[in-house]
């Protein structure tokens, strides 16, 4: 009986902290998208060196942006001509005359703020055109919200559910015992003399059923981490660093336990003792 | 002591157990309750220590008036009392010695208090050897003995006793009668329902004869006839 | 009929319960098991319909050997014989009529000739205005009569009580003996263990008295008796 | 008692199946990122024209390769100016001398072969060289993979939960029942008269739990894909059509849960039978 309840808080936890784990890494991989999000301010062919500076400092002063980069048009062109690869020897004419702009490449504090801060500089002196890759950040703005959003949502469904299935569980290990109860009413036991045992035994069972979970996962995610650094083929993604993760988890899961036990215990208990 | 006035119990399937009990159950008392089977004599007692409450009338039992009493209070009118239940009422998952303990435990009584006590009772009804069984590994009549054990453990002001024979050989019954003599000897009211002629023959006390939720005969030493 | 020979019954817990009984019941016998509270009546009985197993020596029941016999053929010898269990076993989420049904049910009877026979019996006990009232909300002896209803309903070739009597006033208790005696008398064998002085006495039948799990004594025509 | 049981069971369900759609639709992304793979393939400038056709069927004849278009440099040119944008003009003079290849785009059949089809191709006559985005690509099939086997091993591990959770809800509703079991043992019933309603109740449990689910889910998938198909933000992904996935997920939830009601309900009783 009392197996049957610290297993099935047990297994719930243990799905609830993996699923934790997840959600928190799609949200640090959306985080690290977002942060690659930079706008280009192609600056004016006509702007003299002080409008330049001007211009720069205009930019930086904005409070939504974070960091602000100057690329001289000649740095750009030996850039583009590298990437030209073999053909390489076919652009270097442009060099004659330069077809390329200064470009101030510009970071926003907040990824979301970008198109904003775009159309302010946009609007300056000495700015030909911005460029941000509207219609690709906008969308991938909206997925990873909708991801953040989405896992939301699921970590809270299953949480309830973990609440809801453990209650029951245990409510169905105590109406094994509801006669239990009504004979030490009988004997002359108090609600509080009854309760008090049942309170120890839902705090152990929900801390107890956590332990499992917890150890697990512990484990499981150091172990996926470290393949996963050392396999060089996933630098694409990064995934959040074992401690400050782990520690979250593990003091989520024993909370949860410790509290859906005790509450699961009390609640189910007081239904037998009106009496 | 135990006071009824006017007394009726309707049970929520209709049936009516109780019709109109007045009595007056004195300190110190030993009384039997007889009558036929289903006559009422569980409920009326059941009334006494408010497992039931009845439908209408007043039962005072000592000081308290159970009609107006706090619900935190019915533990205590509880442990003035010791029960006997027609079915025994044992713990399942305790051993016969904690299902003893238990009733003193409930009155927050020393460790050392409890175990003399409870091997002081399982020694009255014979039971010492069998302090560490489980309820289920005990014979009927074992079990009905853990229960009255258990019943005067706490030396109540009033032990009730719903059949505490029934399961018990002749010889096993009298030795508890005697037991219970003694007790009442001592100022303990005993209310006792029972069957058992030949006791409430020989060991003449008052005889309260229930017959359909009524009050049939109340004779101060009667002997066992419940038809009127 | 039944044939014990030379059977032990030690239960896990190290109680030695029964110690070498050695028995042939015929059939259409009548017979009391009379015996102290613990002495090993209940024990004996539940070895007949093999609720429990000996831990030595044979039983034979009609023409089973219980050591031998399929697991499968379990339930064809427990609808053989009819059995009042001392704690009742009426099953708590069914009616009165619905636990006497499933007994016949069992046997998979038609539902007209269930309906029939159950409120036969029913009547026979008393307690046919009972029908559809559920266990809890029945009196001691009322469980007790539903009990005793269940294991004659089927017309049993042998019926087995467990102290039937024990919660029933004496005027229940002789109709029940009476209507036992009846079914005896249409070849019926009856095992009855009883703490019952005053029916063993007056009902003469053959008695086995145990003692410390042991057969005391054994007389045609016996009395009340089971100190050796 | 039985309404613990079900509702255990629909909690359950409802989790499965709500995690059985994101995975499904994690998949169907994955799928659709990894479509858009092609190999760009350059032709030698030497080659001649019959030279390309060659290479045009070698490479056609090739079992991995799904399509391929062909782009003649001149072609190619003028996208490449085009999307120079403002600056165009100053590109225009690249036409004089073309400096760019002719190119074969290629898409294999099975997105993880894109590597093996480019190596071959590179082996081949008059091939200059290929380009398949080489880092990002693989990163992104390591990702996708990554994604599946997730998907796969959580699901197994929920379904493993669901199943383990009822069956266990269940044994607790049996254990208040083991006395009931052992009465009608000891009154002559068969194991077989006894496992009978058991089996029909373990079946109505889980057929039963399985409906709020399904009814929930369905609507709640639609609902979203109409909505999320309404708003054009979300161009960038597509969902699964709802007609073909729900009607997986329900044949799913109503097999697992008449399987897991059974399995438990007779799993459960089993154990009382042996007396
Ligand atoms: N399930 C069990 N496990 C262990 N010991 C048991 C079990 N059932 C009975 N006993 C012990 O076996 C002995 C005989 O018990 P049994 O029930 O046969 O007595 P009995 O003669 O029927 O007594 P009573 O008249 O009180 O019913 C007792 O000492 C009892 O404690
Ligand atoms: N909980 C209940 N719900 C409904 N009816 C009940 C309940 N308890 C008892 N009754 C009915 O009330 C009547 C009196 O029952 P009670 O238990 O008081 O009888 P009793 O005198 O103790 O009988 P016995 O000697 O058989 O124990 C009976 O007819 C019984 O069926
Ligand atoms: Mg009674
Ligand atoms: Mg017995």
């Amino acid at each position: 009986m009392t197996f049957a309840s610290v297993s099935a808080v047990t297994v719930m936890l243990l799905v609830v902290g993996a699923f934790l784990m997840l959600i928190l890494n799609i949200n640090h991989f959306a985080d690290e998208l977002e942060a690659d999000v930079e706008i280009r301010v192609f600056v004016d062919r006509e702007a003299e060196a002080s409008d330049q500076d001007d211009l720069g400092d205009d930019i930086s002063s904005l409070t939504a942006v974070e960091a602000v980069d100057y690329i001289p048009r000649e740095e750009g062109l030996d850039t583009f001509i590298d990437g030209m690869g073999d053909e390489a020897e076919y652009f270097e004419n442009l060099r004659e005359e330069n077809p390329l702009n200064d470009v101030f490449v510009v970071q926003a504090s907040e990824p979301q703020q970008t198109e904003q801060v775009a159309e302010e500089i946009d609007r300056m002196d000495m700015v030909d055109n911005t460029e941000y890759g509207q219609q690709v950040f906008e969308q991938l703005f909206a997925a990873t919200d909708f991801v953040r959003v989405v896992g939301l949502i699921l970590i809270l469904g299953l949480l309830f559910t973990a609440v809801f299935l453990i209650a029951n569980t245990i409510k169905l290990t105590i109406i094994a015992r509801k006669k239990e109860i009504q004979i030490m009413k009988l004997v002359g036991a108090t609600n509080a003399f009854i309760r008090w045992p049942f309170f120890i035994e839902g705090l152990l069972l929900g801390v107890l059923g956590s332990l499992l979970p917890i150890v697990l996962l512990t484990y499981g995610y150091q172990r996926f981490y470290d393949a996963v650094s050392g396999a060089a083929q996933l630098e694409f993604f990064t995934f959040l660093p074992p401690e400050s993760l782990l520690w979250q988890t593990a003091l989520l899961l024993v909370s949860v336990g410790a509290v859906v036990g005790v509450w699961g215990s009390l609640m189910s208990v007081r239904k037998f003792l009106k009496t | 002591m135990i006071q009824m006035h006017d007394v009726w119990k309707m049970y929520p399937n209709g049936v009516s157990a109780v019709n109109g009990i007045s009595i007056h159950i004195k300190q110190g008392e030993f009384v039997y309750i007889v009558g036929a089977s289903g006559a009422g004599k569980s409920t009326f007692i059941k009334m006494i220590y408010r497992e039931e409450q009845p439908t209408q009338g007043d039962i005072m039992v000592g000081n308290w008036n159970l009609a107006t009493m706090k619900e935190s209070q019915i533990p205590l009118l509880r442990r003035s009392i010791g029960v006997v239940f027609q079915d025994f009422k044992l713990l399942p998952s305790m051993t016969v010695f904690e299902n003893i303990a238990f009733a003193m435990e409930v009155l927050e009584a020393g460790k050392s208090t409890i175990r003399r006590s409870v091997m002081d009772v399982l020694d009255i009804v014979r039971l010492k050897n069998k302090a560490r069984f489980l309820p289920h590994e005990l014979s009927g009549g074992e079990q009905q003995r853990v229960s009255i054990a258990r019943a005067i453990v706490n030396n109540p002001s009033v032990v009730i006793c719903d059949e505490p024979t029934g399961n018990l050989d002749p010889e096993t019954s009298w030795e508890i009668m005697h037991l219970l003599e003694e007790i009442n000897d001592r100022g303990t009211t005993i209310l006792m329902a029972t069957h058992n002629k030949d006791i409430v023959n020989t060991m003449r006390k008052r005889v309260i004869a229930i017959d359909n939720g009524r009050i049939s005969r109340d004779d101060v030493r009667g002997g066992y006839r419940y038809e009127s």
